[in-house]
């Protein structure tokens, strides 16, 4: 009963980690785990979230043994 | 109509004419239409050396995956390649390449355009400037390389 | 920003790659987009063995020249490149490349299409398929490359 | 005191050959060049026009050396 949390880029550099795994709750938002993660930090307004390499809102529900990320605006190209 | 994510400098013209001697035939397609992206030494500033392009390995595999497979259907494409780096990258070296093989030119136009469109917008790569006094992050709004 | 018209085979990436070293700097562009348009195979009656493009010689060197200066003008290019065949050319074959070199990549995927678009409009050029049985003239309706 | 009249592709095929000298009369326009150069044929509807390698409509005036060139749609690229 855990979830993987992941932080790219700037955000991995805030938060001062790559990687956190937090146990799971039944009916947790991503926004949740960010605060779980973050250790109560604001998520900066144009924070990226992703559930196991797909997009999606900060209010989308986590399942057991998802990964979450954190992500700044991409860049590439 | 792979997605190929390298660490190394890559020639785009190498590539393409590589992918379509092993994966195309002669006279099978009338369109190829490619994108190149390069990083530029211009606009930056002296003392920046390199680029470090950070991605989400999974996500950005993943990502350039199905954006090669949905342009295919959507486009109608005989084939279709992107090639992204990541890593060290310095000024002049290639940063991406999209290309898109089709029946029609319109397509191949079309196709070639909307990878890349797609990639800056969506594909999880970051880019941090490195110069000799440290790094920073690259904004939407800075303009080093291709935009 | 050369206008190339040749009556031989060529191979379109390693045309691109020697132009790029000879004549622009490594990081200057950091955009590259090409078109290749290559005879198909396909919707061809097996009889036709190649197809003919004669053009107007001094027209359509006049013609394409200007075609990339004012292309370069137009898009802002750091350069740009225009080859084409006349003669026999054979199925497989490249019949026509445009490149676009520039500091972004929208300009770069333009300019790139509309030499293309002004090309296939205005350059004096006409195919004829030559079949075993004699020969024939292209109409614009017809479709046996990229078009 | 002359004009250089070229036909292309299916044209040249039409009138039965590719150039034509014509002399030069005041006041000529590149209809009356077709007229001349190829014994009366009615223009094909679709017919391009040429003076000294620069598109130009068939009522466009012809002046003394210029190459007057016709022929059917392009096909190229």
């Amino acid at each position: 009963m855990s979830i993987n949390v992941q932080f790219f880029a700037s955000l991995r550099e805030l938060i001062g980690k790559q990687q956190a795994t937090l146990p799971y709750s039944d009916g947790s938002i991503v926004s949740m785990v960010w605060k779980d993660a973050s250790n109560g930090k604001t998520m900066p307004d144009n924070t990226l979230c992703a559930i196991n390499m797909e997009y999606v809102k900060p209010d989308a529900t986590v399942h057991d043994g998802d990964e979450v990320a954190f992500f700044p605006p991409v860049t590439g190209g | 109509m792979p997605a190929i994510l390298l660490d190394k400098i890559f020639n785009p013209w190498d590539e393409i004419q590589r992918y379509q001697t092993e994966h195309l035939r002669g006279g099978q397609y009338g369109a190829t239409a490619s994108f190149t992206g390069t990083m530029r030494d211009f606009n930056i500033k002296e003392t920046v050396t390199h680029m470090t392009l950070e991605h989400y390995p999974d996500m950005t595999q993943h990502y350039l995956d199905k954006l090669c497979k949905d342009c295919t259907e959507q486009f109608e494409l005989d084939d279709c390649l992107i090639i992204h780096r990541f890593g060290d990258i310095r000024p002049g070296e290639p940063i991406v390449l999209t290309v898109a093989w089709s029946g029609h030119r319109a397509q191949a136009f079309d196709a070639c355009r909307h990878m890349m469109e797609e990639l800056k917008s969506n594909a999880p790569f970051w880019k941090k400037e490195v110069t000799d006094k440290g790094e920073r992050w690259v904004h939407n709004d800075q303009h080093h390389n291709k935009e």
